[in-house]
């Protein structure tokens, strides 16, 4: 753990998520989820595959509605009904599938929906400026120092790791309160994979702003992360302070080997 | 730091309790009923029909109607294969032209008047329509399926019309006039006719490797590919197919004129396609179904018959028919709907009863 | 407002002198049906009896007026000599047609006449309301009572829908009883699918008025399998095709009214090639309306097959 | 263990060499010719007519073609856009029909023959069929927009019908007559009409953030409203273009004719989409360009206008327009495939020379 | 690193690749490879973001035709020009992408292209035997342990590790000579991982069946591969055999930092 914002007990959180259920039919994929985020604190959402915790976060987006629970934002509760709304908020998200437009290039995939144009503003209707959006977009890949052999490619037609850091690079450019990273380095090499971690450190540090990581790799989580939640099969199991000591306890409560696991997380 | 309750022992409990038993037994029939899909809304459109024409619901126009829809079925059982690939096939409409003209020649040029010539020259013409059109798409590597169909939508109607040279052919075999319009009592041959090919193209599609590869290429063609899935044959082998339907369906046709005419089926593919989509198949592919299609050209055929029942005049029959083709794919959006929520209640209840 | 202006005067003339060969462009609304391959059957003939060059075009339908106007404007193009058309809508093609005039090329209308347009050198034809008229004067010579289904071709389409109107207008003091008017699109098949849905809801229908024989043919497939005598019903199409002949000489259908179209044909192009030699022709052309029965159907008949186009007509 | 050596250091090289300098040369013009793309099609096609019928390349039958191929093109570039984002408008040809009819109902009934009424009238009526289409496919929840469009197809063409009661009404204003049959020398206005069309279509869509929208929604539509894309009222807007373009091509119809009639723009939308796919635009959305919707359509108004000056007849027509219409895209992929091998060619050259 | 089989010298490799070049467009994806896998042998294929690694294993399973190049396997020149006709000499792959059929069950997903038919071997018009592959496939999942609430459910709609786990399941299901997997693990939660891993290391022992394995993850190279080679921009620029020790060689050969890594990793 390397930076721990230290906070009074009664602090409101950012983002806080009370109660959230979420079904798909017959699936129950989130069964009463509570959550909150600090200002400036990352914190880590570990699980199993299909814990729900992408269904969690795309709730908390706007992408899924909640079928019961709600979500506050500063300790009050909004309805965040669209992604659009979440955008507002100040709430970015890198998804697990990315969210590109594969037939677009890469400068024009950071900045759809958040176009910069001349005049400043007109929304639908301002001339695009492509020349500023070329330029901004160089200047934020060098900080992930992807290598892109053709910013004018497709992004349909890059690498595994190309696409990836190019949704990184989109939401790590828009997030004002929230930053959410659902497995963001999963396809990145060991350079990029450094840098996004870098960022995720900085980003709290340097501008206050809360990052959700969720992530399957523990020494990730133990490098960045505050604070870290379990969630197995739809609930919260535990929650713990990541540290080189704890990593073997996290994985216990994400296997549910044993139960004791998440009660010493705890009281660690 | 905010310790968080270890929730794994708590119910999940919630506002969704009371008698779970008494509600289930409700829940589960409305479940079924609304599960029902199409079918469901085939019955409402037919209900609302009775009610405003007694006549509707007497045994000779129900075979009416399935006589009248036939025709379009046919069609769109082929159309069913081609949409769920992710394709279209425009020329249907003109092949049922260009086949019939085909199959008719016997009769023309040698005067064989003789279903056992006329039928398989009919099926056939069609499959070879079908079978240019495939390749042109697979092997001409064009983008889209649309703009060779478009193209044999042309070319087979002008062939149909340079060999026919513009003349109507009289005088069907008695096997293709019977299909065309005999009945076995009420029941129309060419229902019983769309019934065995509805029946075959459920097996080809739903019991056999071919039918299973036809979905695996319309949801993920490249991945078809990768797997093994022989992806370009299996193309070929859809347009044959719906080629052959629109073969079947110009028997169907000539029998019901007693002729085969070049400017026969125009069109026709424009309702096949309406056909398969309001049953619930989707265009970006690999969705649909046998039943849904068959109700989808019933549900067309139906308001089309109820109409002209009612005689109501042409320029207001095309209002009719499309606001009510319109009604009839917003209920069933409603429907489905209903269908998630009611399986989402049930979960809770369920969950809520353990 | 025409580009072709000048070119298209100096040439209609030169081509006339130079060697004695006139090209006359006939369009005609389409040639993919009975009726209209029967009018080129009278273009073609009455273009090789007169020793001038017929070029035959038309629409691949009856509703396609662009492509109508489209192949107008190429034979404008072309400067032919003279320009029989025979209009799918009547005051559409009037603006195209001025274009033609304006260019030199004297127009000849056939079939559908433009009313009230004096840039035409004639109209050869019989209207289409007055066939439709003949064919309620038909109906009231054999009845003057029972019910009436009358099926339109394409809805808006106006040759078809003025037959309609014209029988309607005719027995509308009559004792007959309209009981179903509905369209069938100028198809077969949907004549009898139509057909057969009347005769659910109007078991007692007598009589069926169709705006061609394919839709009449159409309709007595489905009175044959609803089982109704074919005494009990009188159907009467328009066109008098061979295969209403036919049907007539097996005594099914009861008449057709014919437009005489291969005279329409046949007189135009003769009418062009009076007028190219300088000669003067008459405004107004009747070339009359037959009505076909089962007692004249074979005579008509065979008065059919020799006036038959040839096969490449069609082509 | 097998030992790889380390081939950094080593230059690639290969059988790529010789004398780069010349080779380039040459293929870098090969390149600038073959990327010309549909453009080089059509002028092949060109080429080909001029030789069989000299004709052809007068600059009045230029202008005729121009004036040919305007409605289909004007009806393209709304196609255009709805299929950029991966839907369809078959409506087009009907909502002629019926704007057209709107539009000359002030002729009609107050005898105001002013281009300032019809025009604005025709317009805003085609938009207002957009409008319905798009609001029934987005709000509505519909699939596709192949049903509701469908639906409009009909329900516009039995406006027209039953508001016309049938009959055409003849008088346009002297503005609309000039649309669409006055030139100026040889060029006719509606060309121009389509050029000014043109160029704010491709404002629209290249220039401004509601274009890029559009190609977004067809690229991933749900990434879109994922990154806070308007979505709905892009698709709503886009039919109402759509429409909008059908509407001024009903001006150019009626101005052609001097009329408005309830059969016009039959079949239409067919072209219309025909020549946006052979413009290289994609049925699954995100790709098309307006220089590819003109060059199709043109593609289509020159062949036709070929046909039509060689006389040929109408049944030989459909089968050489359908031929053309698949010889045309078949070119179009060699001609991309052999821009690919050239750029790679082109590709190891430079390796290879530096 | 677990196993090691020895091998005289000059054992044919079972896949061979020579001179290797693959272009798109003005993108050179490989400028000249050379690899060799033999038999049992688990081997690394490592790189950073962008380097050609998937589009060599693709060219290896004839989804990319190579502009130059050969393919030998065991020693014999093949021409792969199709997935088809690498699946008939025993080549599966788990692609970056997936490559799933998001429309059908996960049974059904498993066995497309390979369905159990009744009566078998009639290629596509054979009876599918459902109940023969629902079966299989349940034993098939139980071995990498993946929880999935629903096997009828269709595959687009399962998280990102469950849309994972079913496409390794497919490849390791019908592998006769070459497994590739192409990051297999990226998505995966900590104890799918494991179980991927264990296969990974079971197969070439059991089976004799040859691995590539693509990974950013040094942990999992150490764990199990034999030998690893890396590839930057399109080159091979080195080869090791993982440990521990040569753990931060691989780094730094990936990242491109010191050229001399190359060598030592090779002297080792
Ligand atoms: N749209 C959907 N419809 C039906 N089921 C869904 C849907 N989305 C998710 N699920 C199911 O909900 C459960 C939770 O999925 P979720 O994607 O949240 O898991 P996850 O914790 O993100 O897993 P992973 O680590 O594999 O990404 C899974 O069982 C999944 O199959
Ligand atoms: N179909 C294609 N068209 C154009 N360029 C491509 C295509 N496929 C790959 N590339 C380019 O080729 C290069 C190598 O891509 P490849 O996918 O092989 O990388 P990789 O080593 O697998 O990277 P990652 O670790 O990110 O998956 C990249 O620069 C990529 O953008
Ligand atoms: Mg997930
Ligand atoms: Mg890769």
């Amino acid at each position: 753990m390397t930076t721990t914002t230290e906070r009074a007990p009664g602090t409101v959180p950012v983002l806080e998520v009370r109660g959230a259920v979420k079904r798909f039919g017959a699936v129950t994929a989130l069964a009463g989820v509570d959550l909150a985020v600090h200002r400036g604190e990352v914190l880590g959402l570990l699980g199993d595959n299909g814990a729900g915790k992408s269904t969690l976060i795309k709730a908390v987006t706007g992408v899924h509605q909640l079928d019961e629970g709600e979500i506050l934002l500063d300790g009050e509760r909004v309805a965040v009904t669209s992604p659009t709304g979440a955008r507002n908020h100040g709430i970015e998200a890198v998804y697990q599938d990315l969210a590109l437009f594969d037939n677009l290039d890469v400068a024009t995939n950071l900045y759809v929906g958040q176009e910069l144009t001349k005049p400043r503003g007109w929304r639908g209707f301002g001339w695009l400026d492509r020349k500023a959006m070329r330029r901004d977009v160089e200047e934020r890949l060098r900080t992930l120092q992807v290598h892109l052999p053709d910013l004018k490619g497709h992004v349909g037609l890059m690498s595994g790791g190309q696409r990836q850091a190019i949704a990184v690079a989109r939401a790590v450019a828009f997030a004002r309160r929230v930053l959410i990273l659902d497995e963001p380095t999963a396809a990145l090499g060991v350079r990029e994979t450094r840098n996004v971690l870098d960022v995720i450190r900085r980003l709290p540090e340097e501008h206050g702003i809360s990052i959700i990581l969720i992530s399957h790799n523990m020494d990730h989580v133990v490098q960045v992360c505050d604070n870290a939640v379990v969630m197995r099969q739809g609930r919260v199991v535990g929650s713990t302070r990541p540290s080189p000591e704890t990593a073997q306890d996290m994985v216990a409560m994400i296997v549910g080997a044993t139960e004791g696991a998440a009660t010493k997380g705890h009281q660690q | 730091m905010t310790a968080v309750a270890d929730r794994e022992a708590a119910p999940p409990g919630g506002p969704a309790s009371g008698r779970p038993g008494q509600q289930s037994r409700g829940l589960h029939a409305a479940l079924t009923v609304v599960r029902l899909g199409p079918v469901l809304l085939l019955a409402i459109i037919m209900a609302v029909l009775a009610v405003l024409n007694p006549l509707f619901l007497s045994p000779v126009n129900l075979g009416n109607v399935g006589l009248e829809a036939s025709v379009v079925a046919i069609l769109a059982l082929g159309q069913l294969l081609v949409i769920v690939t992710a394709g279209i096939d425009l020329s249907q409409g003109s092949v049922i032209a260009m086949s019939s003209i085909f199959g008719a020649l016997w009769i023309r040029e040698l005067d064989l008047v003789s279903g056992w010539l006329v039928i398989p020259t009919m099926i056939l013409a069609g499959g070879l329509a079908g079978g240019v059109n495939g390749t042109l798409f697979v092997k001409g590597k064009l983008p889209h399926p649309f703009l060779p169909t478009l193209a044999m939508l042309m070319v087979a109607r002008g062939v149909a019309l340079i060999v026919s040279g513009g003349q109507p052919i009289t005088g069907m075999p008695d096997a293709v006039n019977l299909i065309g319009s005999g009945r076995i009592g009420y029941l129309p041959y060419a229902v019983v006719l769309v019934a065995v090919l509805a029946l075959l193209v459920y097996v080809l599609l739903r019991r056999i490797t071919w039918g299973q590869w036809i979905y695996a290429i319309g949801g993920n063609r490249e991945a078809a590919r990768r797997v093994g899935v022989p992806v370009d044959r299996v193309l070929i082998s859809v347009y044959v197919f719906s080629g052959m339907c629109a073969g079947t369906a110009a028997i169907v046709v000539s029998g019901q004129t007693n002729s085969a005419y070049p400017t026969a089926g125009n069109l026709m593919e424009l309702s096949a396609i309406a056909a398969v989509i309001i049953g619930g198949a989707s265009f970006f592919g690999g969705r649909g179904t046998v039943v849904g299609t068959l109700v989808g050209a019933l549900i067309l055929g139906v308001i089309q018959n109820g109409l002209n029942l009612m005689n109501v005049q042409s320029s207001w029959q095309y209002v009719a028919l499309g606001t009510a083709v319109v009604i009839a794919v917003e209920l069933d959006v409603v429907r489905s709907r209903l269908e998630t929520r009611l399986r989402v209640v049930r979960t809770e209840e369920t969950e809520a009863g353990t | 407002a025409c580009g072709g202006d000048d070119g298209g005067g100096g040439t209609g003339d030169g081509g006339g002198d130079g060697g004695e060969e006139y090209t006359v462009a006939v369009v005609l609304k389409t040639l993919s049906s009975p009726f209209w391959l029967q009018v080129a059957g009278g273009v073609e003939d009455g273009g090789e009896a007169a020793g001038v060059e017929v070029t035959l075009a038309g629409a691949t339908a009856e509703t396609q007026v662009q492509e109508q106007i489209d192949k107008v404007r190429a034979a404008i193009t072309q400067q032919v000599d003279a320009l029989v058309v025979a209009p799918t809508q009547a005051e559409q093609l009037q603006p195209i047609l001025e274009q033609a005039v304006a260019a030199d090329i004297p127009v000849l209308l056939v079939d559908t006449d433009i009313e009230g347009w004096d840039g035409k050198e004639t109209f050869v034809g019989t209207d289409n309301y007055q066939a439709g008229v003949t064919a309620g004067e038909y109906i009231l010579e054999q009845t003057d009572t029972g019910s009436i289904a009358v099926i339109r071709g394409v809805p808006g389409n106006p040759s078809t829908d003025s037959r309609i109107d014209g029988a309607l207008e005719t027995i509308a003091d009559s004792g007959i009883e309209v009981v179903a008017d509905l369209a069938a699109n100028s198809d077969r098949a949907e004549g009898r699918s139509v057909m057969a849905d009347i005769l659910q809801s109007n078991p007692d229908v007598s009589i069926v008025f169709a705006a061609n024989d394919d839709m009449a043919l159409g309709a007595l497939e489905a009175i044959k399998s609803a089982g109704v005598t074919m005494e009990d019903i009188l159907v009467i199409g328009v066109d008098g095709t061979s295969d209403a002949v036919a049907s007539m000489t097996a005594g099914e259908l009861d008449a057709s009214i014919a437009q005489n179209s291969y005279d329409m044909g046949r007189t135009s192009v003769e009418l062009a090639v009076e007028l190219l030699e300088g000669g003067t022709i008459e405004e107004r052309v009747d070339t009359g309306v037959t009505v076909v029965t089962q007692e004249n159907a074979e005579e008509y008949g065979s008065q059919l097959e020799e006036q038959a186009a040839d096969e490449d007509v069609a082509g």
